[in-house]
């Protein structure tokens, strides 16, 4: 039976690969906001593993620290996607392709 | 680890795919709590009480339901589930599934090679957290706290509806 | 003997007012500058040569500047008169005037009268700076200076692209043998430290013992100066196109002059070259050589300049042939002769060529005699001397000497006798081959105008002198006098002559007397017999040389030029560039703008460096 | 105090000629060609007097030093010996023959374009006089953005790939040189302690074997470049093509030179055993450049390009020359910096004559001149016939001297030098039978040269017969600025 530090790691990683699948996949730009939270939620919870395995506070302070940055994404992210939306009436990522080099 | 660990894991990973999979982006936002309510489940597992709380109240709670409010805001309807539908062929899955398979792969490999004692779960009182937030962290949970106000700030002011914007390269480029 | 500066400086100052002045001055000014010049020159020649004979000084040095002075190595402008640059300095400005007053009618009529003149007085102050001169650096400069005048004038009528073809051929293929000549500079100066020709030959002989390899070298690499200017074998293929000039100038550079500065120059270095008898030996051959192709080649021109080309290379063969075997004052002696005799030739050519309007195929002429009686007169004198005909021309007197010396001397061979025998008889062959298509026979062309006195008198004074410079030296059986080698005894040592034998001489003599008599014989009886197609076109072409020299050089360095003309190294830079600029786009091509590529790009980079730390795990 | 104005003169008057624009289209032309023949007069006039006491026992006839920056050793360090001075008259003397050529050329931006022109010059003879390295670099620099602009603004077709080309060829090779100058400047201090780009200072730097060899290539770089060497050629027949005739001429007689001035003032005394060890292949170099060279020279067809590239070839001669060691070749290598800067600038100036009355370059669609330009065709001759070397032009004596110094280095890299001779025979014959002989395409009504144009060939035709003639003067002057290592001989 694989111990819990391992199990919960190896969570964290499937829940992060699929975030990060979503975020190649999808062209909507709030999906691939949210594909952010997925992943960002799957570090957190590496931190919490790894906090409950060494027994030391650090790690859940790391995950108080993703959930405020998390929180300040969101907010001027769906300020910027609104922004977005307003200009160039779609959602679509690729169309907001024009800073090209 | 109890059988608690692996429902309250196979309900996050389950939720997680449907939201990756949904067209409908409402949808998959309550999915998407879900997800975060069962990894909420695996924080208390691994004795992060307070943290699983956070988890549920903030995550759950402020950040999808902001989320939620937004895309209900701008009414998007069943086009855009319509346009997500035509852009998520499955021939779009197939490189970054492979791509990323292979990278978990790796994380896996890393994640099973021996190293250090296996340790039992440890609870980690909230209190410890707290000293330890703003004792030696002090630095830190200041300068978070000037990230949301950057936060709050910036999304006032892009969220501003104001006359309609071209920056000067983009109007450029079009012309 | 002071104004011997005036010498070549007249001739200078002639071409530059004649620059200067083009134009302005008419023709009677640019008369007067150019004759005139040449005219006083050949005077202060004379009246130099006087006194420098009455005075009875080995030479005279006059120091005119410094010309350059670099550490221990110095060059003076200095003039340096002794017995063979007298001599020279003499034909060149008395055969000069006489050419310039002939072209005085020759030229008349051509729109650029002044700039021929200009370039002629050029050659002439060019020819005497290369004789006059005591180092040689000096020497170089007007070796050089003669080259550039004949391409000038080989191309003086600009208008027709082969003529230019013609000068720069002639340029540059003497310029190959110059550069081997500056080599040859390179090795005196890294040796015994100056160019000084008195003191150069005074170390020599201290430096070097007889066959050294460096003295050898020298040897040959003046050896290949010489043969590129007289015309002599391997680089002897530009003097036939040189006569695409006008026929004064044919006269007094490609017959007359210049080219016989490669005879000048071994005379002047006649210790090297005693020094190293392989390439006297070299000097033997190659004149031995050249004395009998070019005489084959001769036989079949049909332009009768193209005729006089290949004898002048023919004969010049023999000025070789004599140096090579050390008779060193009959090659200056016939050199006089030659001078005379083949400017005759030239000019009573030209006077034909200019009465039939500038027809100088052979073929087309004839029956002359009659309408140019005195033209017929003096060519008459001139190819007698060619065919050197016994007691009567002076060209009997000098090549006789040649034949004879080349049998006997030290350093001659029977091998050398028979060839330049062989070549007496080509030689009368040729020559009346000429005289029969010229003059006898059908008279083909009309003549238009008569050459005027201007020409005429010329043609009697050549034709004058001609006859008895031949009286300069007679041989052992008509009585041995010895003026011109006695007088050149200070300059040019005495051929070593081994057996000398008069019964011997008196048989050579009858030999090639009769073999002279019978080529004439022949010569007028078979005047029409067929001769092979293909052996005349291959000996008309000069043996073959000049497609040769096509093939192996000029076709290759055409060809390379015109595949590099865009520079192959400058591919380099400009694929460097195009490398770069690939760079460039393939890096902007990944900044598409579209998210999801920068997010695959991401992941592609983490699942590299975890890849990375994997495999440095398990090693 | 001297020195200072040969610097100044030019860089002054590039400003007033620049502002005098604003009073007159026509003044910069006529304060460019004041300030250039002040600037003549005064170095002629250093030339004839008799010669001042060397200063601090070197040949220096004038010196001039200022502290700048002390803390990092720079100083404004001036000092001219006979080398320099020779450069300078050729500078001022090559830049007043500049100023005329553009007189009517340049009817665009005048005052932008004398600016321009006055700077390079200035550029120009700071690098001739400055002894301090980091100067020296600046000098370097100086004289090549004014180029850029001169080629970029002014120039004929290509002329913006021709100026970036020159650009960062020059570029490349300068900043190679600075970071050789900086290597010099640390090894120096750590070896003694004092920290300066000083020449005198630097001139007796220990070091090592391996690190003299890399410093003194980074110095060659940028000279090879300069120079231009075969295979740092290419930017040459470019850059010359495509610039104003005035360009071409400052390229040409002037700022090749500075590659050779390079070479003869820094590389060779700064890093003796690098050059002996060399020495050899560079003279390889120089000679694969001379037949290089000539080979392309004959096979262009554009009237310009062939004299760039027979400037390959002549500057072939100076590096097999200044590797040779000997005094012989010493001088002769300044004679031909001095002879070819004339020869080729008068060549691209009857170009730039030409191109004035047919409006084309190209030699197939010229032919037969003479008949129209015989003043024209008289002057080219002579130039042609420098530019093969013949005697009693002043290109004579450099590739004289030159060939008779290296034989005595290396006798086989003479041979291919003197192959060079026939080579260029070859190209400059061609020249004159493209141009002036041959029958004409049509029939030219050409006026023969004009006022102005007589002005500037004849003296540059005077002064190439005088140095073909009367040589010694220039071979004194230039003695007295031999860097000492040129006379040792290789043995020692």
């Amino acid at each position: 039976m694989i111990n819990p530090t391992t199990a919960g790691l190896i969570l964290a990683g499937i829940l992060f690969i699929l975030g990060l699948i979503s975020m190649l996949i999808r062209r909507n730009i709030i999906f691939m906001l949210v594909s952010v939270e997925i992943m960002l939620n799957a570090a957190g919870l590496a931190f919490i593993v790894a906090a409950s395995k060494w027994g030391q506070p650090e790690g859940q302070v790391m995950f108080m620290f993703i959930l405020a940055m998390a929180a300040a994404e969101v907010s001027v992210g769906l300020a910027l996607i609104l922004q977005l939306y307003h200009q160039l009436k779609t959602l679509d990522s690729d169309e907001a392709s024009r800073m090209r080099g | 680890m109890g059988t608690a660990f692996y429902i309250a894991a196979a309900v996050a990973i389950l939720s997680t795919i449907m939201v990756i999979t949904r067209y409908n982006i409402m949808h998959a936002l309550l999915y998407f709590i879900v997800s975060l309510l069962s990894v909420a489940v695996v924080f208390y597992l691994y004795g992060a009480p307070f943290m699983a709380a956070l988890e549920v109240i903030i995550y759950a709670g402020a950040i999808m339901v902001l989320i939620i409010f937004f895309v209900m805001m701008l009414s998007l309807g069943s086009q855009t589930a319509g346009d997500e539908r035509s852009w998520m062929t499955p021939g779009v899955w197939i490189g970054p599934s492979i791509l990323c398979i292979v990278l978990l792969g790796e994380l896996v490999f890393l994640i099973l090679q021996p190293a250090g004692p296996a340790g039992e779960v440890r609870v980690v009182e909230p209190k410890e957290v707290g000293l330890s937030l703003f004792g030696p962290y002090i630095l830190a949970v200041e300068l978070a706290g000037m990230l949301l106000m950057a936060g709050i700030v910036g999304a006032y002011h892009l969220g501003r509806q104001k006359k309609k914007i071209v920056h000067r390269f983009l109007e450029t480029s079009e012309s | 003997m002071e104004w011997m500066y005036l010498v070549p400086a007249l001739p200078f100052l002639g071409a530059l007012l004649l620059i200067l002045f083009s134009g302005k001055t008419g023709k009677a000014g640019v008369i007067a500058i150019g004759c005139g010049s040449i005219g006083i020159a050949a005077l202060i020649t004379i009246i130099a040569g006087w006194q420098f004979l009455q005075s009875g000084i080995p030479a005279y040095d006059q120091h005119l500047w410094e010309w350059l002075r670099v550490g221990d190595f110095s060059i003076g402008m200095n003039l340096r008169l002794d017995a063979l640059s007298l001599a020279f300095t003499f034909v060149i400005t008395f055969v000069g005037c006489l050419i310039h007053i002939y072209s005085t009618g020759y030229m008349a009529d051509d729109p650029d009268f002044a700039r021929f003149f200009a370039c002629m007085n050029l050659f002439v102050g060019s020819m005497l700076m290369l004789v006059l001169a005591d180092n040689l650096l000096l020497m170089y400069l007007g070796w050089e200076g003669v080259g550039l005048c004949s391409y000038l004038l080989i191309g003086f009528w600009y208008k027709d692209p082969e003529n230019g073809a013609a000068a720069r051929k002639a340029f540059i293929v003497t310029r190959v043998g110059d550069t081997a000549m500056a080599i040859a500079l390179f090795l005196l100066v890294q040796h015994t430290g100056t160019l000084q020709l008195s003191v150069v030959l005074e170390r020599v002989q201290t430096l070097w013992t007889s066959g050294d390899e460096t003295v050898v070298w020298i040897a040959f690499l003046l050896l290949g100066g010489a043969v590129g200017k007289s015309a002599q074998l391997p680089l002897q293929t530009w003097l036939p196109d040189a006569m695409a000039g006008p026929t004064p100038v044919s006269a007094l550079i490609h017959a007359a002059t210049m080219v016989t500065a490669g005879v000048y120059l071994i005379a002047r270095t006649n210790i090297i070259f005693n020094l190293a008898p392989a390439a006297q030996a070299a000097v033997a051959i190659t004149g031995a050589v050249t004395l009998l192709l070019a005489g084959c080649s001769a036989w079949v021109q049909t332009d009768i300049k193209r005729v006089l080309a290949y004898s002048t290379i023919s004969q010049i063969g023999y000025m070789f042939l004599a140096l090579g075997v050390g008779a060193w004052s009959a090659a200056v002696f016939h050199f006089i002769t030659h001078a005379f005799f083949k400017a005759l030739l030239f000019l009573g050519a030209g006077a034909v060529i200019h009465a039939l309007h500038h027809e100088q195929d052979m073929f087309r002429m004839g029956g002359l005699r009659k309408s140019l009686p005195g033209v017929f007169l003096v060519f008459l004198i001139g190819s007698l001397s060619l065919a050197a005909i016994p007691f009567i021309s002076s060209g009997w007197y000098s090549k006789d000497q040649i034949i004879w010396l080349a049998g006997v001397t030290e350093r001659g061979s029977s091998w050398y006798a028979w060839a330049a025998v062989l070549g007496a008889f080509i030689t009368a062959a040729y020559t009346t081959r000429m005289m029969v298509l010229v003059f006898f026979g059908r008279e083909q062309t009309h003549v238009h105008h008569k050459p005027g006195p201007e020409m005429m008198i010329p043609l009697y004074i050549l034709a004058i002198c001609s006859t008895l410079a031949g009286f300069l030296e007679l041989p052992h059986t008509l009585g041995h006098f010895t003026w011109l080698s006695d007088f050149l005894a200070p300059v040019l040592p005495a051929p070593a002559v081994l057996h000398a034998d008069v019964a011997a001489e008196w048989g050579l003599q009858a030999i090639t007397a009769g073999l002279a008599a019978l080529a004439i014989y022949l010569t007028w009886r078979l005047i029409n017999a067929p001769f092979p197609k293909k052996a005349g076109a291959f000996l008309r072409s000069g043996w073959g040389f000049d497609a040769a020299y096509d093939v192996l050089f000029v076709q290759p360095f055409v060809r390379v030029a015109r595949l590099n003309r865009k520079d192959i190294v400058d591919k380099i830079y400009t694929g460097l560039a195009a490398i770069t600029r690939t760079f460039h786009r393939m890096m902007s091509s990944t900044q598409s703008g579209i998210l999801r590529w920068y997010v695959l790009g991401v992941v592609m980079g983490a699942v590299l460096i975890l890849s990375v730390i994997i495999w440095r795990h398990s090693l | 105090m001297i020195l200072l104005a040969f610097i100044l003169f030019p860089l002054i008057g590039a400003f007033l000629a620049w502002a005098s624009a604003a009073v007159h289209a026509s003044l910069p032309r006529w304060v460019a060609l004041l300030v250039m023949l002040a600037g003549l007069i005064l170095a002629a006039g250093i030339w004839i007097q008799p010669e001042p006491a060397s200063i601090a026992g070197a040949d220096w006839r004038y010196v001039y030093h200022q502290p700048w920056m002390p803390r990092f050793g720079i100083s404004l360090s001036l000092a001219m010996d006979g080398l320099s001075l020779l450069m300078i008259v050729l500078t001022f003397f090559l830049g007043a023959l500049a100023v005329l050529v553009s007189w009517d050329e340049i009817q665009d931006r005048t005052g932008f374009y004398f600016f321009n022109l006055l700077f390079v010059l200035g550029g120009i003879a700071g690098v001739f006089l400055v002894m301090d390295l980091f100067l020296f670099y600046f000098f370097w620099e100086v004289m090549l953005i004014p180029m850029y602009f001169l080629i970029g603004i002014w120039g004929h077709g290509h002329r913006l790939y021709a100026a970036l080309k020159f650009f960062l060829f020059t570029q490349a090779g300068g900043l190679l040189m600075l970071l050789s100058i900086l290597g010099l400047y640390f090894v120096h201090g750590a070896s003694t302690g004092v920290y300066t780009f000083s020449y005198a200072e630097l001139l007796q730097t220990p070091m090592a074997q391996s690190t003299g060899r890399w410093l003194m290539l980074g110095f060659m770089a940028a000279f090879l470049v300069k120079l231009p060497a075969f295979p740092f050629h290419t930017w040459l027949p470019d850059a010359h093509t495509e610039a104003p005739t005035a360009g071409s001429v400052i390229l040409a007689g002037l700022l090749l030179k500075t590659g050779a001035y390079g070479i003869l003032r820094f590389v060779l005394p700064l890093f003796p055993e690098a050059s002996h060890a060399f020495g050899e292949w560079f003279m390889l170099m120089g000679a694969i450049g001379i037949l290089y060279g000539g080979q392309l020279a004959y096979a262009q067809t554009d009237f310009k390009r062939l004299v760039a590239y027979t400037s390959v070839s002549h500057m072939g001669f100076v590096l097999v020359g200044a590797f040779a060691f000997n005094e012989l070749a010493y001088q002769g290598v300044v004679m031909q910096m001095i002879t070819h800067g004339i020869s080729t600038g008068a060549l691209f100036m009857i170009a730039g004559v030409l191109y004035e009355r047919l409006h084309t370059r190209e030699l197939e669609k010229m032919g037969g001149l003479w008949a129209a330009l015989p003043g024209l065709g008289t002057i080219t001759m002579v130039f042609v016939m420098a530019s093969l070397g013949l005697p009693g032009l002043g290109n004579f004596i450099a590739e004289f001297l030159i060939l008779a110094g290296s034989w005595q280095a290396y006798p086989w890299i003479a041979v291919l030098a003197a192959i060079g001779l026939v080579v260029a025979t070859v190209y400059s014959l061609r020249i004159m039978q493209k141009v002036f002989f041959g029958i004409s395409l049509k029939e030219f009504k050409l006026k023969d040269m004009s006022l102005r144009e007589a002005v500037m060939l004849l003296p540059l035709v005077i002064v190439i017969i005088w140095l073909g003639l009367f040589p010694q003067r220039v071979i004194d002057t230039a003695a007295k600025g031999a860097p000492s290592v040129a006379f040792q001989n290789k043995d020692k």
